[in-house]
Formats: C-alpha cells, structure tokens, sequence
C-alpha cells in the first residue's frame, strides 16, 4: 500500500520539529530518512505510526487518511533501536505477541513463530529467554515480531546502529530479503550514508526539519541540490563559476557541459581527479596518507589557493613533494546551482 | 560550586536539628535530683523544693483542666513556692508502663512525680510497688482540709490507701438529657426500662470496658441488686455471675429497645456525647457531674439540658494524685498535692471546672464556706448537696474487669428468649 | 488520537479520587469551627472559635511544641536520606555477605506491631539513658521511616546505575566527588521523595513517640491523638487542620531549597 | 573501589536493625511471661495457649482478617487502576500528585475522625439522603459504623491506602508504558491490550509490594478498628489494647502473647508473599529495566 504524507508539520515542547513534510513512498518501495541526529528523521517516523500527533498536516496510506486511525490498528510497524522485547516473555511468545492480539488461536501463532524464526534463521530459539540471547539474535527476534504483525508500512528507527560491522552487513542483507520478499512498503530511519545508498530504492535527505531532497540514491549522490547534501556523502573542493552556452568558466578550468546557463559551484571530489608524476606540474603533492586499500593524496596548486584531494589506486611512486599534474573526470564533476 | 552548597547545606541541617533538640535533654534528670530525708517536717519539705520543678502526669484530654492547671495553679505555685508545675499528657496505662519499663531497668531517679489515677490502676500500681508513699500524713492540709474516716479517703475501689494517694477531686455518674426533647426523667431502672421502650433506638451507653459505660451498667446492677453484697464479694466470676444474674436479664431486656437493638455499642463515651449532642440519641451519661453546665458554657450543649440521677443513687469516686516511686522530686511533689487539698485551690478548682471538692464542708472556716456557696454551678445541673446524697461507693477493683468480662459475653447482642 | 471511550472513563476516575480525598479535608475544616452541628442540617447548626482559641492559648505551648516536633521529624527524615542512600548504594553495586539480609532488615519494621518492639526497646533505651531523650526518639522513628526510603532509594539507584560515575572516576573525580557532583543530583528527586515520606511516617508516630520519649520530648500528635480519641470532633479537628497545614509547608520549603539546588530543570529519564 | 566500602555503608542500617531485633526479641520474652518489674520470671507457654484458647480470639482473627484482606485488596485493584488512570492520562506529575500525597500523610486517627462524621447513621451522607427524601429516620440509613460488616473500617483504610498503592507504584507502571506500552501498541495491541499483557504484569512486583505494606500494616493497625468496630468481636489488635490497658499489670503478658501472634501471623503472610514473588520470579526470569 503506497503512503503519503502531507504538509505535515509537528512542535514538541514547543519546538517545532517538522516543517510541512511532503513526502509519497509507493507500495512495496523501500525507502531511507537520511541525515544527521536531531534532524527529525525518528520524529516523523514515529508520526507516521501515530505514536506522535502531529500539529497539521495529514497521513494517506492507500488513498485513506490515518488521521482517525488509533496506533494499533494502523498496521504502521516500528522496529525500535533499544530493541523494546517483552523481558516476560520468551523468544516464541514475543513473535507470536501480535498475532495473539490480532486473535488468532494459540496453535496457530506458535506455528507461524517458528515459520518466522526460521525466516530468520533463528531456529531453536524458539523457548530461549530473552536476556539469554545476543544483541544481533534480539535485533533479529524483533524483526521477525514486527514481521507477525503483519505490517502494511514497515518502519526501521536505525535498528543496526547497535551491532558491529560485519553483523551489520547480514542484517541488512536479511532485511532487504525479507522485503523483497513480502513486498512491504518500508522506511529505514539511518545517518548511515552507505547504509542508504545500498539499501534504499529512494533517499530521503532530512535537515533540521525539512526534506532537501528525495531521489535515487544514484542521482543525490550524483547531483545534490545543495552544499549540505553534499557534503553529507562525499566531502570535497568547491569552485565557483557561470556556465554559458554549455561552457563551465572558472578561474582555474574551463569545462565543456551542457546544463543550462547560470552562476554553479563545482564539486571536485578525490574520486573525480587523476593524477600523475610531471616535472613541470603545476601542483605539488603535500601529503599522501595511506587508507587501506588506496592512498588519499593532498595537492596544493604552486603559488595559489587551491587545494586538492585525489584517490590514488595504483602504487605509483608519487611522494610527497613530486610535482605532478592534474587530469578531470568529467562525468564525475557535480555542479550545483548557486 | 553549587552542589558543594547544597550538601553543607544539608549536613548544616542535621547538625542544627540534633543540637537544638538536644539541649532539651540535659534539663531531663540530673540537675532535678531532691534527695528527700524521710523524717523531714513540712516546712523543710517547703525549702528543699524551692527552685525546682515537678511534673505532673495525667490524662490529657480535658483543655479545661489543662488550663487551669497552667493558667491558675502553676502561677500559684511559682509565686508560693517557687516550683515550676509542668503538666504532661499520658493516658494512665502509659503512665505505668514508663514507670514499670523504669524499675525494671533499675532507674531510681524517673522522670515522673504526680500521677493522676485511681481505681484499679491504683490497685495495681501499689501491688507492684511503683507508687512512693505513704505520705499523706505529712501533708498539713491532709489533716486540716480532708475527712480522714471518709469512706472514699481511706478506701480507693475498695482497697485500702494507706496514705499511698491524695484526693484530687470527686466525680459521679451522673445523666444528662435533652428537656425539651425529654422532658421527663427516668428515676430507676423500672421507669428507665420504660424511657428507652419510649424513645427505642435513641438510647445506648459506651461499650465496656470504657471507663463511664462501665460506671453506668455498675450502677444499673446497684439499681437492681443493691451494692452492699459487692464490697466484700470474692472476686471470682462464677460467684459474680451468679450474684448479678438479675441485673444481666435486665440489660438483655433493655438490649430490644437500644441503639441498634443493642447488637453494637459505640467504642467510646466521646462517641455518645456526640451523638447526644447531633441529637442522635435522647441521654448521655459523664463522670463529671457538672457535663452539663460546662457544655452549655462551651456551647456544645443546649441550653435546656438538664442533669438527671437515680433515686438509690449512682456511682460516685473519687480521683487521687499519687507520687512515682523513683520520683525525682518527691519533696516538691509533696508541696504540690499539699497546695491542691487547700480550701482555696479546691475553691478555684470548682469554679473553673466545676469538679465536686474534696474537702470536708465542716472543716471549712465560715470565710471559705462562702466562697463554695457563692460559685455560681451554671444551667442544668444538681447542687453538691444532691449529688452527695445519692452517690453509691464504687466496687471493689478486682472485680470491675469481671463484670467488664461478664457483659461482654452475656449481654452483648444477647436478648432474653 | 486517543481513544475517547476509556480516557474519559479514567480522567473521570480520576476527579473521582481527588473529590474523595478533598471532601474530607472541607469536613475537617468546618468542624474545627463548629459548635453544633445536630441533625439534619447538613452545615453547622453554630459555630465558635472555642477550638482556635484552645489552639493559640499561650499556656499550651502548642506552637513551640509544634515546631520543636517539625525539627525532629526533619532530622529524622535527613538522617534516615542519607542511611538509605548509604545502604542502596550498597547492595546495587556490591556483592556482600548478607546482602538479601539487609533487605529483610529493611523490611522488618513493617512486620512487627509498634506495641512489641516499643515494649521490648522501652528498657533497654532506659539503661542507655536514651529514653526521655530526643536521640532516642529520633533512633526510634528513624527505623520506622527506613523500608520506605531504601525502597525508594534502592529502586533510584538501580535505575541510574554506576556507568556515569565511573566515567566521572575516568576524568579523574575522586569516588567521594564523583558521587557528589554525578550521583547525587541524579539521585535528587528520590531524596525529595524519601525526605518526604519518613518526614510523614515520624510526624505521625503516636505510641512510639509517647513510650519512648516519657512526655519529655513532645511531638504534635501527642497533643493532637488524646482530643480525637476522646471524640471532641471541633477541637480533634482544629489540631487536624494544624497537623496538615504544617506539613504542606514544610514540604513547599524542602521542594524549594533542594528544587533550587537542581539546576536544569529537565526530567533525567534513565529508564 | 575497596572490598570494605560496602561494610562501611552498611553500618547505620545493620546497627538499627541490631537494635530493632533486640527491641522485638525483648518484647516478644515479655510476652512468655517474663517481666521482672511485675516479678514474673517463670517462662511460659500458657500465655499463648490461654489467649488461642479464649472464646473471642477466633472471631477476632477472622474479623481482622477479613477487614485486612478485602481492603488491601480491594486498594490493590482500585489503586492499579489509579496508577493507570494517572499514567494513560499524562499525570504523572503536577497537582494530582500532591493531592494524592495529602492522603498519605495524613494519619489513621484522622481519617478515623471524619469517617465518622461521614458514614454514621447521623453522618453527612445520611443527612444527604434524608435531604434528598431517600430515607426518612437516621435508621433507615445501612449501619456502616460498629457493625460486623467491617464496611466503616474498610473504607477508612481504602481512603489511605488506594493513593499509597498509586504512589507506590506510578513511577515503575509509567516507565514501562513509555517504552514497553509504546512498542507494543504499535505492535497491534490496543491500550487496553497492552496494559494487561505488557504494562500490569511488568509493575506487578511494585503493586505487590504494596499490597504486601498495606496488608501487613492494616492486619496490625488497631487505631480505625477501635474507633470504627463493633464491640464484640474486637479486631485482634483492639483486643491486644484493650489486654495492654488493663489495669492489672500483670495482665501484660496476655497483650504481649496477643501481640506475638499478631507478629507470627503477619510474618506467615509475608513468607507467603516472598515465597510467591521469588517462585514468579525464577519461572518467569527476573527483568530488566527496560
């Protein structure tokens, strides 16, 4: 079922939160709340499933207003950071919670708690006490719980901020398969930036209370519609200049592109700059720090104000100090409207 | 920093409270002590005490006599003697259980010295050697003021005083009723029978074993049985039983037309007072035998109630001051209780509070007499003459909490089939 | 978004509740001025200021008494915080031998009817010339108030733990300053709370107080108890007015120091 | 932190409780016949066997129990649904609060007073309904006071003890509604669901602790008993005073015996209590703060 928000707007305490959010997520589509911590993201999620009332501004899930709707019957479920299990109850008692109160009959809920458990593979779990298992089998036991409530909306408030890396990376990938495969429509809640740019069909970036932008992953991270989304995802030097007839003109570079006229900022990302040895360069390498797999180059212009990053895959037998010359990937330059 | 304020702030308090209240502890025994010589005469009594202070223990329910006690006599004495009256209010069985609690522990030096009691406190306070005493005999006013042959002098509940305890003041049974609501008065248990057929449901009395329900249904018993055979009757409650078996189907009788058909009796006289007063019930009963007129001054009561007695009379005691064994102040005490049984302070006592004195009339000096005639009693109540004539000595103290056993299995929600 | 059905039926219960326990609070109030109240009006046939007057007569010391009885229930309360801070911190964070004993310790005073142990106590404190003393008193009431306060405390500090503290310890505070300056204001809203309730309990003891303090060290209910057992409803209700007037106040004024000592005003919700 | 900081923190709570368990055993000799002032010295079990042995004690017994066991009950379940009241209604702080706090600190002989002037035949609500023509004579209003029913004692004893219930329990039953309550509305449960799946049996331990004051205070409690009961038979604690009252003093030993079975049975109660709680505990796992 497709959800749409509009102009929603909520204060706490008297602090205004959210300012008049549009958003329309279609049914089945998974999508990311993406930005920084205090930006409202876990707010609208919690709006959304009626936990919060908002001050204006309306809830459509499948063309109908939720505003009416009480929580428990809006099928909006929410999976919580501090996971939120029932500590009286076991593994199997907590999963089959919803579908007791949906009323289906004991046998039947038990039955369809180790269908669940399997799901996540979890099997045997099943009579475990909660504070028995570890922090991935919890986040996974609450999962397969909001799975039995059989949600229309699925709503993730940054549920795998709390395990380690490597847990992380399964979790994820248990999520997307268990959405594909019951096709829910889902809204992840993350300040991860790769979490969303790996998971999500559509990012939506959040600031202080606003939605910047709402896009494919590919395109916020290709063209951010302003400085602040990014910078979220990719840091980088900008250049001032004016496009006219398809020509960017700055002080430093000229670049054939054709984007209508007007004043633009480009974003030269280390990912978009080449660099090789050259006498005669007219940079020169400041400092080459060692990232794992590939080198993170600092070059300055000589006798100028311009800094740049560049990433360096290959060994080359640059060192610090070797003047060196620089070379434009293009297609990876961003330009924003100022 | 301001939580370092806060927490010298908090310990200030401590400090504060447990020092201030502290100092009230070191008045408590030492500097109090009175070593008292035996055979010392009143006077060196007078001069030992001069400085000190004494306390005084005793119920404290009544605002009346707490204010006299302060307001009238301790001034007297402090002007007199020099002492210091400190009145504490302690129900009596608190009273003995501090001083039981004390000798126990071997405490000679206590911190009581005038105790307020009678009856069968009395009794056993004596019994179990808490009281010091005698000491009447020292006290001039003793022989000048009181009737030393005065059954009630000699005799507490019908055990011996021996000098152990001063009368303090007379109280008796006395009834009181609404005239305009009651205009007539039951004289014996026959017409009382028939006042509470009349008026059913508005009669009842305190439950046993409350000091003035107690007093009534003893002298309903010595309306019906006479009170002679009780003064020397053994306590033993087969032969008590037996004796008072006529006066039990009385009270099963009365039960049909009481106050709640008498299956329940409010705990406490308090508690008939008011409800004499909400107008719930028709007659209420006090010990004091002026009730009447000192409600109607308070205002509690109104103005057309009256006092009312039996014709064989009604129960009449008197109530004592006795002097702590381990009393730290036994002299002072003494100078104390011999200020009480004078003609002027048992004057005072009446006029304020209206408590029948202790003296004996005829002891009276012509000047003092007139002073008694002159106190003005107030509405609705008997003269002293009157009450006198009619009172009927109490019974003896062992067997009191018999009849109290008694009444509370044959005669509570009972009825004569 | 709430469901109107059942939070009207709970706000509802709720006035209810409150009307309960005010309406009496108006009754006693009446009474106290009250002369005759006979049936069936339904207020006082006349009034006097017969009780008022009682209460301010100088000759009954009522209010010296009062307030010497305030400040004892204050220590008290005090000392009784600080041992059930003491005693919490204890068994959270430690391990010790009779651990689950100080529990039934302090859950004992609630067991054993005031008669027994203020008999039992009564001659013991008199050898230790503790009776007639304030101390004693204080000693007494104090362990009345103790399965309250640790209760209280306990639950505050399970809540609060020990993490911040030892991170206090990581930046260097010493243990004592790293209670006062972390714990303790944490732990400020059960303090108020304990403070309160064994303020309550030692301010209301009757029987204790009068064993074991010998009418030397006078608390109010010793004046209060004797006019309301004996039934007179106008004078039992004027100390009654004075007994709850006095508490409140006191209870604004420890709200209001150890409130200003609180310096952010937002709640510390732990759990 | 050092092995001996506990020890040291437990010492004024170990002294206190030193004392307080001297003070009992000493009260509880006394009640073997021991009392030196009295010089009664022989130990003795006949104290207790003439008390048990005593027509009235076993109606006594059943009368205390019966008026603490409804009323703390009753308070259990009146003082839940106030607690909830409070939670589901976002009071949980401000002015309800301190009015609920007056009820507690108000003591029992006060309570006792204006539940006179209130239930009696001649009380404000039989005035009321005279008032209002309900009932004609101040006997046809029900017998509240002084009667077997206890009903006077138990409303007394409701009117403190429903708000110490809530009290007692407000902070733990909002905690877990703010989390547990939350989650599992969203789960699917209505409020109602979810307070007796999630909320109740979580503050149970806090509303059991409750009920376990409250009982053992009003089995033992003789002040609304005296003031409020019938005459015969007398709740067992009155009957204990009216023993400790008794002008002969060496009657003691009966009030003390009388006092000593008051404490044995107040101590099976809280055995039980125990025995449950930890019972629950182990099948259903302790919880941790959520």
């Amino acid at each position: 079922m497709e959800l749409e928000l509009k102009n929603i707007s909520v204060t706490l305490s008297k602090k205004e939160i959210l300012k008049s959010i549009n958003l329309r997520v279609e049914d089945g589509e998974f999508i990311s709340l993406l930005g920084a911590s205090g930006c409202g993201k876990s707010t609208l999620l919690k709006t959304i499933a009626g936990i919060i009332k908002q001050r204006e501004g309306s809830i459509l899930l499948g063309g109908k207003a939720l505003d009416k709707v009480p929580p428990h019957k809006r099928r909006t479920v929410i999976v919580f950071q501090d996971f939120r299990l029932f500590p009286h109850m076991t593994v199997a008692e907590n999963i089959s919670f919803p579908l007791k109160m949906l009323g289906l009959h004991k046998d039947k809920c038990r039955e369809r708690a180790v269908e669940l458990l399997k799901k996540v593979k979890l099997e045997g779990f099943k009579d475990r006490h909660v504070d028995e298992i570890s922090g991935g089998q919890k986040q996974r036991v609450v999962l397969a719980r909001a799975l039995a409530a059989e949600p229309v909306v699925l709503l993730l408030d940054e549920p795998f901020s709390s395990l380690d890396i490597n847990l992380r990376k399964d979790m994820r990938e248990l999520v997307l398969d268990l959405q594909k495969e019951y096709k829910i429509t889902t809204i992840l809640v993350t300040h991860d930036k790769e979490e969303a740019l790996t998971m999500s069909d559509r990012i939506a970036f959040m600031h202080n209370g606003e939605i910047l932008q709402y896009d494919t992953p590919e395109n916020i991270f290709k063209n951010p519609v302003n400085t602040i989304v990014a910078d979220y995802f990719a840091e980088g030097t900008y250049i001032s200049g004016e496009i006219k007839g398809n020509r960017f003109i700055s002080r430093f570079f000229n670049v054939d592109i054709n984007r209508d006229d007007g004043k633009y900022k480009c974003l030269i990302r280390p990912s978009a700059l080449k660099v090789n040895k050259a006498e005669d360069g007219k940079f020169q390498v400041v400092a080459k720090i060692y990232q794992g797999d590939n080198y993170l180059l600092k070059i300055n212009k000589i006798n100028s104000s311009l800094k740049l990053e560049s990433i360096l895959n290959e060994p080359l037998d640059i060192k610090e100090g070797d003047k060196v010359s620089i070379e434009l990937d293009k297609d990876k330059l961003i330009f924003i409207p100022e | 920093m301001k939580r370092k304020t806060l927490l010298i702030f908090l310990l200030l308090i401590a400090i504060l409270t447990a020092g201030c209240s502290k100092n009230k502890a070191s008045l408590n025994d030492n500097e109090n002590i009175v070593e008292l010589d035996p055979n010392a005469d009143f006077d060196a009594l007078v001069e030992q005490a001069r400085g000190t202070t004494v306390t005084f223990y005793g119920w404290g329910g009544d605002e009346n006599r707490n204010r006299f006690l302060n307001e009238q006599l301790a001034p007297k004495l402090k002007e007199k003697y020099d002492i210091t009256l400190e009145v504490v209010g302690m129900d009596i069985d608190n009273i003995l259980a501090k001083l039981a609690g004390e000798k126990q522990a071997g405490l000679e030096k206590g911190s009581i010295d005038m105790i307020w009691i009678n009856g069968e406190n009395f009794y056993s306070a004596k019994e179990n050697d808490l009281l010091f005493g005698p000491f009447t005999h020292k006290l001039p006013n003793f022989d000048k003021y009181i009737d030393t042959e005065d059954e009630e002098v000699l005799y507490d509940f019908g055990f011996p005083i021996e000098g152990y305890e001063a009368p303090y003041g007379k109280a008796q049974l006395v009834f009181l009723n609404d005239s305009a609501v009651t205009p007539e008065t039951p004289r014996n248990t026959q017409e009382f029978l028939e006042f509470c057929k009349k008026y059913k449901g508005k009669v009842t009395y305190a439950a046993l074993p409350d000091f003035t329900g107690s007093a009534f249904v003893r002298t309903l018993i010595y309306d019906i049985v006479g009170h002679k055979q009780f003064l020397t009757m053994e306590a033993d409650k087969e032969v008590v039983k037996e004796a008072i078996e006529p006066a039990l189907e009385y009270l099963r009788e009365l039960n049909k037309y009481l106050w709640n058909q008498g299956k329940t009796f409010p705990a406490t006289n308090g508690e008939v007072d008011n409800m004499f007063q909400d107008g719930e019930l028709v007659m209420a009963m006090s010990y004091g035998p002026y009730a009447a007129a000192v409600g109607i001054e308070k205002g509690v009561y109104k103005d057309t109630v009256r006092t009312f007695v039996f014709d064989n009379g009604t129960v009449g005691n008197t109530n004592y001051i006795a002097i702590a064994k381990n009393s730290p102040n036994k002299a002072g005490a003494m100078v104390v209780i011999n200020e009480i049984i004078s003609a002027e302070t048992q004057a005072a006592q009446f006029e304020a509070l209206k408590t029948l004195p202790v003296v004996a009339y005829d002891k009276l000096s012509d000047e003092e007499k007139a002073r008694f005639d002159k106190v003005d009693i107030g509405k609705g109540v008997l003269s002293q003459d009157e009450l006198l004539s009619k009172r009927l000595p109490e019974m003896p103290a062992n067997i009191v909490p018999i009849i109290e056993e008694i009444w509370l299995e044959e005669v509570v929600g009972k009825y004569n089939e | 978004m709430k469901e109107p059905s059942s939070n009207k039926l709970l706000k509802l219960f709720l006035y209810i509740t409150v009307f309960a326990i005010l309406a009496p609070m108006v009754i006693i109030t009446l009474w106290a001025f009250t002369n005759q109240w006979s049936w069936p009006s339904l207020l006082p046939t006349s009034y006097s200021l017969r009780a008022i007057k009682e209460i301010f007569a100088p000759y009954g010391n009522v209010f010296p008494i009062l307030l010497s009885s305030i400040f004892l229930s204050l220590t008290v309360a005090l000392l009784s915080a600080i041992i059930a801070i003491m005693a919490a911190r204890a068994v959270v964070f430690y391990d010790f031998f009779g651990k689950d004993l100080i529990d039934f310790i302090s859950m004992a005073p609630n067991l054993v009817p005031s008669t027994v142990f203020a008999m039992g106590i009564h001659v013991a404190f008199i050898k230790m010339s503790l009776a007639n003393t304030p101390l004693g008193v204080i000693i007494v009431n104090l362990i009345y108030t103790l399965p309250y306060t640790i209760n209280i405390m306990k639950n505050l500090t399970e809540s609060i733990g020990k993490d911040l503290e030892q991170q206090a310890y990581v930046l260097g505070a010493s243990p004592w300053k790293a209670f006062l300056h972390i714990s303790f204001p944490l732990l400020l809203p059960g303090i108020i709370a304990s403070i309160t309730m064994a303020y309550i309990i030692s301010f209301s003891q009757y029987f204790v107080t009068l064993l074991i303090g010998g009418g030397k060290v006078m608390t109010f209910s010793m004046i209060m108890v004797p006019f309301i057992a004996k039934g007179d409803r106008t004078l039992g209700s004027a100390y009654a007015l004075v007994f709850v007037l006095s508490t409140l106040i006191v209870f604004g004024l420890i709200n209001l120091i150890l409130k200003k000592f609180q310096k952010r005003k937002e709640k510390y919700n732990w759990n | 932190m050092n092995k001996k900081t506990p020890y040291i923190l437990i010492m004024p709570i170990v002294l206190l409780g030193v004392l307080f368990i001297y003070g009992v055993a000493n009260g509880i000799i006394q009640s073997f016949g021991y009392i030196p002032a009295f010089n009664l010295r022989d130990l003795s079990l006949d104290y207790y066997i003439k008390v048990i042995k005593s027509p009235t004690f076993l109606d006594s017994l059943k009368v205390t129990l019966h008026i603490s066991l409804i009323s703390s009950i009753l308070a259990a379940v009146l003082g839940t649904i106030l607690t909830a009241a409070l939670v589901y209604t976002g009071h949980t702080e401000g002015k309800i609060i301190q009015v609920i706090k007056l009820a507690i600190l108000i003591p029992h002989t006060i309570v006792a007073l204006f539940s006179i002037s209130i239930l009696s035949q001649n009380g404000l609500l039989a005035r009321l309904l005279y008032k209002l023509g309900i009932i004609s004579t101040q006997g046809d209003f029900p017998l509240l006071l002084y009667t077997k029913n206890n009903i006077g004692i138990i409303l007394g004893y409701l009117w403190k003890e429903v708000p110490f219930v809530a009290y007692f329990s407000l902070s733990l039953m909002a905690s877990i509604n703010k989390t547990l309550g939350e989650a599992a509305e969203n789960l699917g449960a209505s409020r109602l669901k979810s307070f007796i799946h999630i909320t109740l049996p979580l503050s149970m331990p806090a509303i059991a602790k409750a009920f376990l004051i409250i009982l053992t205070f009003s089995f033992g409690a003789y002040d609304l008993p005296f003031l409020l009961g019938a005459t015969v038979p007398k709740a067992l604690p009155v009957q204990a005073h009216v023993e400790y009252i008794h002008p002969d003093l060496r009657h003691r030993p009966y009030a003390m015996a009388m006092n000593g079975l008051i404490l044995l049975i107040t101590w099976l109660m809280a055995g039980i209590y125990y025995l449950i709680s930890n019972r629950k505990k182990l099948k259903g796992g302790s919880h941790e703060r959520a």
